[in-house]
């Protein structure tokens, strides 16, 4: 469904992201681990175009999107969520996912209809809300959110989308741990369905273990190692060089 | 050939006066992230407190010495409004960049009527020594004494600048200012006196362009700041913000676009060509020639 | 914890919000006079933010609560270059050279009027910065940027050190490098230090603070805490050790 | 940090898109419309404000400036959907403006075009300005793109100034010719038929502006403002968005331009300049970007004082003070310029912010002792 | 008191010894704010001196109504409307060519009397039936500069003007007047904002003129001059200028001395009557560019309110051919366009430093320096 061929960024002289293979089936879930730095955010950029790789094609059901603007990939169903929650503060809740809605349904430049007078965006918009636990939230902006409600919204935004492929970004990163387990549902449930394939970066390794299908590694920009959870634990590099010594 | 000169040389006393106001203007957006519209007020505090030093202040004069401390003392004008500006107006506004933008627009607004309403509309004859009113003699080309003066002069001060932020430890402070701001202040060092200094230093080279224009022009007036502020604000972006090499190469650059496109061109076209430069550079180069670093 | 003497920093219910996120949740502990106390937690748990929120440095717009003590002295009212220059020395997270100055311009700007800066004591521990001198920071490779960001806060005396991540990014030989180097100095400053490499905290911490979602989740004598596999996985989960290769 | 000035319009939240919370809900919608009535009607008044204004509200003197001051308020309005409500800072808007002063100007005087042919034209004219400099500009943001816009304002200031072809009188301006004009437009007792048209032109920049933000395509704007990337990355070309609003915004100023130059009866070169829209910046800024009246307010006020204030310093009131407060005080733009720094220290947040900052006041003096 | 009124009232006139009311509009503040107030100043004692001290015509008293318009038109045409809404049937002032342009029409539409002030664009003389002027303009400045030359005919003209269509108009004059009379005019053209006069005095100087016109207004002028007189174009060659304001004289600096003057008007240009009154008069006791102007526009308005009343067509009628003696002599309102036709004068400045003084080398009488006669267009 999703695949990179040697796939490299450079700045300068330094390889951020260096030569990656991926390939991601329908259905499958991905999970990317590795240290800080070690280049995920930035593949996750490559793969959704906000950065033009140096080298490499990424591929969209083989057809290859590498010189592809942003906007055009998400239309082609790729979807991500960000690192740093990056909802729209200024909006309320539920503007926030009606406004995702919309960009999905197409309309969006119409510039005399009233936008709220659309039932069915906002009919898919609550049911984006209601499937990540954020309905009650609806009416509240969205710079005021608490950050694991952020980090929800951020999932109902790109639930919104419908996207095919979906990458998410540190999803638990900041969400206090009660809330994970919920999180991690929802998290599941996007897969449960339809053949969706979903890429993750998370430094949690028991919601990484729960979730990912396989499990690639990432290093100093290239990839250590992409292989079953049992195998990935199993290796020793990887010990060393994210897990960390014995504990 | 001696045109090419005399157009080289009085482009590059264009230059020099546009680097004086800019180099300022480019360290106080580059440290303090303030988008000084009252700059233009700095200079023209300058040139009347040069102008009014000369005819009032003992000691000071039109010739020699006097003509000297005249320059001194408006160049303390311009740096003391300068100061005052930051302490009273910018420095509870700092990190509010719209509202510091409304209030150096209230500032160069009234500032520029206040010194109309104390000295009147009209250009006045400005002191200078007879020298500067002379020609020299270079390759043929009669040059303007005053316009050597100028390049001397944003020569001097681009040097006394690059020396301040390279030798002096509050020119480390500024460049270190410029690329993080923080981690100055975590390093025990009170940056907001850096942004008071840059704001002093800015003030003082902007005095410094109106009391030397004053001497280019013959004349000083209220509105003088203002026309010379628009192409300081182009010299500023070309050259990248908070650089002053980038300010000087930018300046040089419009100064002798400006006036070699006037003599073979039609006129009004030196001008059109400068802000075509703008633009091309921005697209091409949206941070400027030399980026958000204060060279030293 | 030093229950004999004095502690050289106490922290109470600091609470610190950023942007309608509630980081720091009442967070409570306290520095020893000696040694070296550690701050534990998994990423983005609130480690830096809270010392970040000692040295006066929460972003814009953050709100800070609680009561951050030095001695006798209130230090959340005061601003940082003040608190930096009663004694409190912090090494930031991304170590924050100035790249486009050079390495003795940079130890320069740390020098503190009426104070010898140290170089000699400097120099002896990282000969590296004397020999580089004319050389501009940005070009230095990571673990000599972390020399230099710690170097710099040595020239001057401290009562506390504030040290976060140091070992990050770095290669095995300079972690232990560097791990030496604060053992030296925590033999004359208290060090509080953030550290994600458990061998490190191994071999430097005394105490430990361990924060948890925005609270403090576990203090006490570090040993303790590093012998109890079960207790430190709990607290700090499996893929907190990142951050260095041993290849 | 180079991006902070462009960051900074502070992230109101438009009305049009948050839910109402007050028990005036179910008479919001129908206030504008009252208030545009009161508007219209007001000519009917022979209602003196001495201080305020110089004649009767009645009176064309009186007319005029109000033409002038609600051209003004539309002007911002349609600025503010640029900077208050998509979060572009631009320093070129004047030219749009200026394009549609002089176009009218010139296809009237010069070309001889009945007037709705030349309205028409110029607001075409005027709109593919915009889409066409627009396009080119949006390649860059932040410092950049204002700097970018005030470049290609800065070429049609030149251009003005020039006078090409004896097009547009130079520094001297154009004067219009009103022979080809409709009568009742023209003559001092027609003055409240521009002052209609003023409302009007007004309104329609209200209307326009509130139903494009609560459109589909006012809510992408609002995202744009907070979050450009997020845009793209749900699949919307933030490029596009932006030069929809940017030639929008351009449109709206051009047939500004129109009403202006009836209103004024000519052209001159300082509409061209970038103290415009600087002007125009403060304006937004003065009455609350991003809000629903503020803008309409900044600008009117703006205007009203640019106008007023060369009454007032010939005053009798500022002539019989001291010489060291009268001078200054008789120079308009030093009032202007104090007034703008006092309403950031007093105002912080605009006019517009008054409403919220004046509730508690409001509540407090209501509840029942 | 509220009450309702029709948006079409406009006060009117009123009885026979009702006040007349006039409307100056000019320059308080802004760029031109000094000539504003030398017009004004003109003004008023022209007024004193028409009326013989009493500021009466008859038995009616004249009512000055005074605006400023800062120098912009915008704010010009509101107080024109808003002074002829209040039933002002004679309006005057216009500092600048900007305002004197917009607001003429206006006085067309609502059939005031317009007298417009020191604007000197060529394009108010024949504007409309109701506009008239007091002061000169640009074409009787380039009648006066040919007046240098003697036989024009095949010398060589240059016209050093700033962009713009204060620098169109004199250089078509020249094309028309100099160049009429078989000279060879080219012409060298700068921008308003220019600083930097180099070039433009290498291009003139390139050109070898035997005359230069030069038309400069505005504060970069020393500037300008000093840079023709360094790069030699003040030695090589004779140049004519218009003399500015008095205290624009020392930024001429020493290149002053080297300049040929036509003159508009300066203190000592003319020994007339009311050129005495006027020096009575004004502040200070010194004449300026702009008092006969202020001063010629109070003659022609109490000449209209004698001989019209409140009937504009009649003051029209009134002012149309009238001559007079205004401050500069002899001064005749060409009928056919409305010109003023007035005496014009050769000057040369002689000092240094900041004390300059102007002699008079020759004048001209209002009919060697008259325009020639435009179309009347409203
Ligand atoms: N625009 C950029 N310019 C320079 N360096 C960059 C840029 N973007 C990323 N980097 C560098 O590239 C490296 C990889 O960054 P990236 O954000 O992809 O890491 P990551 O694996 O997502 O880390 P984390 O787990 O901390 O989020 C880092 O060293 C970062 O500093
Ligand atoms: N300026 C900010 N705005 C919004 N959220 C912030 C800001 N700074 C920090 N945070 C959030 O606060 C939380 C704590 O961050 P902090 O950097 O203190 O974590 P940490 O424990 O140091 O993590 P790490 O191990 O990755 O360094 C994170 O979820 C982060 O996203
Ligand atoms: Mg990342
Ligand atoms: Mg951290």
């Amino acid at each position: 469904m999703l695949a990179t061929r040697g796939l490299t960024w450079r700045i300068g002289e330094v390889a951020i992201v260096d030569s990656v293979y991926l390939d991601l089936a329908p259905g499958e879930f991905l999970g990317v681990i590795g240290p800080n730095g070690a280049g995920k955010t930035s593949l996750f950029n490559l793969i959704t175009g906000l950065r033009r790789p140096t080298e490499g094609t990424v591929l969209l059901d083989g057809a290859d999107i590498t010189a592809l603007p942003p906007h055009r990939r998400a239309r082609l169903g790729l979807g991500r969520t960000f690192q740093a929650s990056s909802v729209f503060g200024s909006l309320s809740v539920r503007e926030n996912v009606r406004l995702a809605v919309q960009a999905h349904r197409g309309g969006s430049m119409k510039l005399w209809r009233r936008a709220a007078a659309d039932r069915e965006v906002a009919a898919a918009a609550d049911a984006a809300l209601d499937r990540v636990g954020l309905h009650h939230r609806g009416t509240a902006l969205a710079g005021t959110l608490a950050h694991g409600e952020k980090r929800k919204l951020e999932i109902a935004l790109l639930l919104a989308g419908e996207p095919r492929v979906m990458l998410l970004d540190e999803p638990m990163a900041g969400v206090s741990a009660e809330d994970v387990p919920e999180l991690v549902s929802v998290i599941k449930s996007l897969t449960g369905d339809s053949g969706r394939a979903v890429l993750m970066v998370e430094h949690h390794m028991d919601v990484i273990l729960e979730l990912a299908d396989r499990i690639a590694v990432m290093h100093h920009g290239a990839l250590l190692a992409c292989d079953t959870p049992d195998t990935v634990m199993a290796n020793a590099t990887v010990q060393e060089a994210y897990l960390g010594e014995a504990l | 050939m001696n045109t090419v000169v005399l157009l080289t040389l009085t482009g590059l006393g264009l230059a020099a006066l546009y680097f004086l106001v800019a180099s300022g203007l480019s360290l106080v957006f580059g440290l303090a992230d303030v988008l000084n519209f009252a700059h233009g007020l700095f200079l023209g505090v300058g040139a009347y407190a040069t102008w009014w030093a000369s005819g009032n202040l003992p000691g000071a004069g039109p010739d020699g010495f006097g003509f000297v401390l005249a320059v001194v003392f408006g160049v303390l004008a311009g740096s003391f409004v300068a100061v005052l500006v930051e302490l009273v107006l910018i420095r509870p506004l700092y990190s509010r960049t719209i509202e510091q933008v409304l209030v150096t627009v209230g500032l160069s607004l009234a500032g520029v009527a206040l010194l109309q309403a104390t000295w009147g509309a009209d250009p006045r004859p400005f002191p200078r020594p007879d020298w500067s009113r002379d020609v020299t003699s270079v390759l043929g080309a009669q040059v303007p004494n005053a316009g050597l003066l100028l390049i001397v002069a944003a020569v001097v001060v681009l040097g006394a600048l690059l020396a301040f932020l390279r030798w002096t430890r509050y020119g480390l402070i500024i460049r270190a200012g410029v690329e993080n701001r923080e981690m100055v202040t975590a390093l025990g060092i009170d940056v907001r006196k850096a942004f008071t200094l840059v704001f002093a230093i800015g003030g003082a080279a902007a005095a410094l362009a109106g009391a030397l224009g004053g001497v280019y022009f013959g004349t000083v007036s209220p509105g003088q700041g203002g026309s010379l502020l628009i192409f300081a604000f182009i010299v500023v972006v070309i050259g990248g913000m908070g650089s002053v090499v980038g300010s000087a190469y930018a300046a040089v650059a419009v100064g002798l676009l400006q006036q070699f496109v006037n003599y073979y061109g039609t006129s009004g076209l030196g001008d059109l060509c400068v802000v075509g430069l703008l633009a091309v550079v921005l697209l091409l180069r949206p941070q400027g020639l030399a980026g958000k670093v204060a060279h030293a | 914890m030093n229950a004999s003497s004095e502690p050289v920093l106490s922290v109470e219910d600091l609470s610190v919000r950023i942007a309608g996120l509630h980081i720091l949740q009442g967070v409570s502990f306290e520095v020893a006079p000696t040694g070296v106390t550690v701050l534990l937690g998994r990423n983005g748990v609130g480690k830096t933010t809270t010392l970040r929120a000692i040295v006066g440095l929460t972003p814009r717009g953050g709100e800070v609560r609680g009561s951050v003590r030095m001695g006798a002295r209130s230090l959340l009212a005061r601003p940082t270059h003040r608190l930096v220059r009663d004694g409190l020395g912090y090494v930031p997270e991304d170590r924050c050279v100035f790249a486009a100055l050079t390495v003795a311009e940079n130890l320069r700007l740390a020098e503190r009027r009426g104070v010898t800066p140290a170089y000699d004591k400097v120099f002896a521990l990282f000969p590296e910065l004397e020999r580089r001198g004319r050389q501009r920071a940005g070009s230095l490779s990571g673990g000599q940027q972390q020399m230099l960001a710690i170097g710099r806060v040595l020239l001057n005396d401290n009562r506390l050190l504030l040290v976060d991540e140091p070992t990050k990014g770095l290669a095995p030989k300079v972690v232990t490098e560097v791990a030496e180097v604060l053992e030296r100095v925590a033999e004359s400053v208290p060090v509080l230090l953030v550290e994600q490499n458990l061998a490190v905290v191994r071999r430097l911490a005394t105490d430990a603070v361990v924060l948890s979602a925005g609270q403090v989740a576990w203090t006490g004598d570090a040993r303790e805490l590093l012998l109890e596999t079960a207790l430190t996985k709990s607290l700090l989960g499996v893929g907190s050790g990142s951050g260095e290769v041993h290849a | 940090m180079t991006n902070s000035v462009v960051d900074a319009p502070p992230a109101q939240v438009p009305d049009e898109l948050t839910p109402g919370r007050s028990r005036w809900h179910g008479l919001r919608p129908y206030l504008p419309l009252v208030a545009l009535v009161v508007a219209a009607v007001l000519p009917y008044s022979t209602l003196n404000l001495p201080g305020i204004f110089e004649g009767p509200l009645n009176s064309p003197g009186t007319l005029q400036l109000l033409a002038i001051c609600l051209v003004f308020g539309g002007l911002a309005a349609g600025y503010d959907l640029l900077f208050g409500r998509t979060g572009m800072l631009s320093f070129g808007h004047a030219l749009y403006f200026a394009a549609g002063v002089y176009g009218t100007d010139i296809l009237v005087t010069e070309a001889g075009l009945p007037l709705w042919q030349a309205a028409v034209l110029t607001v075409v004219g005027g709109t593919t300005l915009a889409a066409l400099l627009g396009a080119v500009a949006l390649r860059t943001v932040g410092i950049a793109f204002a700097m970018v816009t005030l470049a290609f304002a800065q070429v049609g200031a030149i251009l003005v100034a020039r006078d090409f072809g004896g097009l547009t009188g130079g520094e001297e301006g154009l004067p219009l010719d009103v022979s080809g004009l409709p009568p009742a437009l023209v003559g001092v007792t027609n003055t409240v038929n521009l002052y209609w048209l003023a409302l009007a032109y007004l309104a329609i920049v209200v209307l326009v502006v509130h139903r494009v933000s609560a459109s589909p395509t006012g809510r992408v704007l609002a995202g744009l403002r907070d979050d450009e990337r997020r845009i793209g990355v749900l699949g919307l070309d933030p490029y596009r968005f932006k030069l929809v609003a940017f030639t929008l915004a351009g449109g709206l100023a051009s047939a500004g331009g129109v009403v202006y130059v009836l209103i004024v009866g000519g052209a001159s070169p300082h509409i061209t300049s970038s103290e415009l829209t600087l002007s125009l910046l403060v304006m937004v800024v003065l009455g609350g970007p991003g809000t629903r009246w503020g803008p309409v307010l900044g600008g009117v006020l703006y205007m009203y004082l640019d106008h007023r204030l060369t009454a007032f310093g010939s005053s009798e009131a500022v002539n019989s003070l001291p010489a060291f407060l009268s001078r200054p005080l008789s120079q308009p733009l030093f009032v202007l310029g104090t007034v703008f720094i006092l309403a950031v220290y007093f105002f912080p947040g605009g006019l517009a912010s008054l409403r919220s900052r004046l509730t508690p006041v409001l509540t407090a003096l209501r509840r029942p002792r | 008191a509220t009450a309702c009124g029709s948006p079409q009232d406009t006060a009117s006139g009123g009885g026979d010894a009702a006040p007349v009311k006039v409307g100056l509009v000019y320059s308080q503040s802004g760029p031109l704010a000094s000539y504003g107030k030398q017009y004004i100043e003109g003004f008023k004692a022209g007024l004193d001196f028409a009326t013989e001290g009493t500021g009466k015509v008859g038995d009616r008293t004249i009512e000055l109504t005074e605006a400023d318009d800062a120098g912009d038109p915008a704010k010009a045409v509101s107080v024109a409307k808003d002074m002829i809404g209040k039933g002002t049937k004679i309006i005057a002032g216009s500092t600048s060519s900007g305002v004197a342009l917009q607001v003429a029409p206006i006085a067309a539409q609502n059939k005031v009397l317009f007298i417009s002030g020191p604007a000197a664009t060529d394009a108010v003389t024949g504007a409309n039936k109701y506009t008239f002027r007091s002061g000169r303009q640009s074409w009787q400045d380039v009648v006066t500069a040919r007046s240098f030359i003697g036989d024009a005919a095949d010398k060589k003209v240059v016209v050093f003007a700033q962009d713009g269509a204060f620098g169109d108009a004199n250089e078509a004059a020249v094309k028309a007047v100099i160049g009429g009379a078989g000279a060879n005019v080219s012409s060298v053209r700068a921008p308003a904002s220019a600083t930097e006069f180099t070039p433009f005095a290498s291009q003139i100087k390139a050109a070898k003129p035997d005359l230069l016109f030069v038309a400069w207004a505005g504060t970069t002028a020393g500037a300008m001059w000093q840079t023709l007189d360094q790069q030699g174009v003040l030695a090589s060659t004779t140049v004519v200028t218009g003399l500015d304001i008095r205290a624009s004289w020392p930024t001429f600096g020493a290149a002053g001395t080297k300049i040929s003057f036509l003159s508009h008007y300066f203190d000592g240009a003319s020994d007339t009557e009311a050129a005495k009154a006027a020096k009575a008069k004004v502040p200070g006791g010194t004449l300026d560019l702009f008092h006969p102007d202020g001063f010629a526009a109070a003659q022609m308005v109490v000449r209209a309110v004698q001989e019209g009343g409140d009937d504009v067509e009649k003051m029209v009628q009134a002012l149309e051919g009238w001559e007079f003696e205004g401050v500069k002599g002899a001064m005749k309102i060409r009928a056919e366009d409305h010109a003023l036709l007035q005496p014009m004068y050769q000057a040369k400045l002689s000092g240094s430093g900041t004390a300059f003084t102007a002699t008079v080398q020759k004048s001209l009488t209002g009919d060697e320096s008259a325009p020639p006669v435009a179309q009347m267009k409203g």
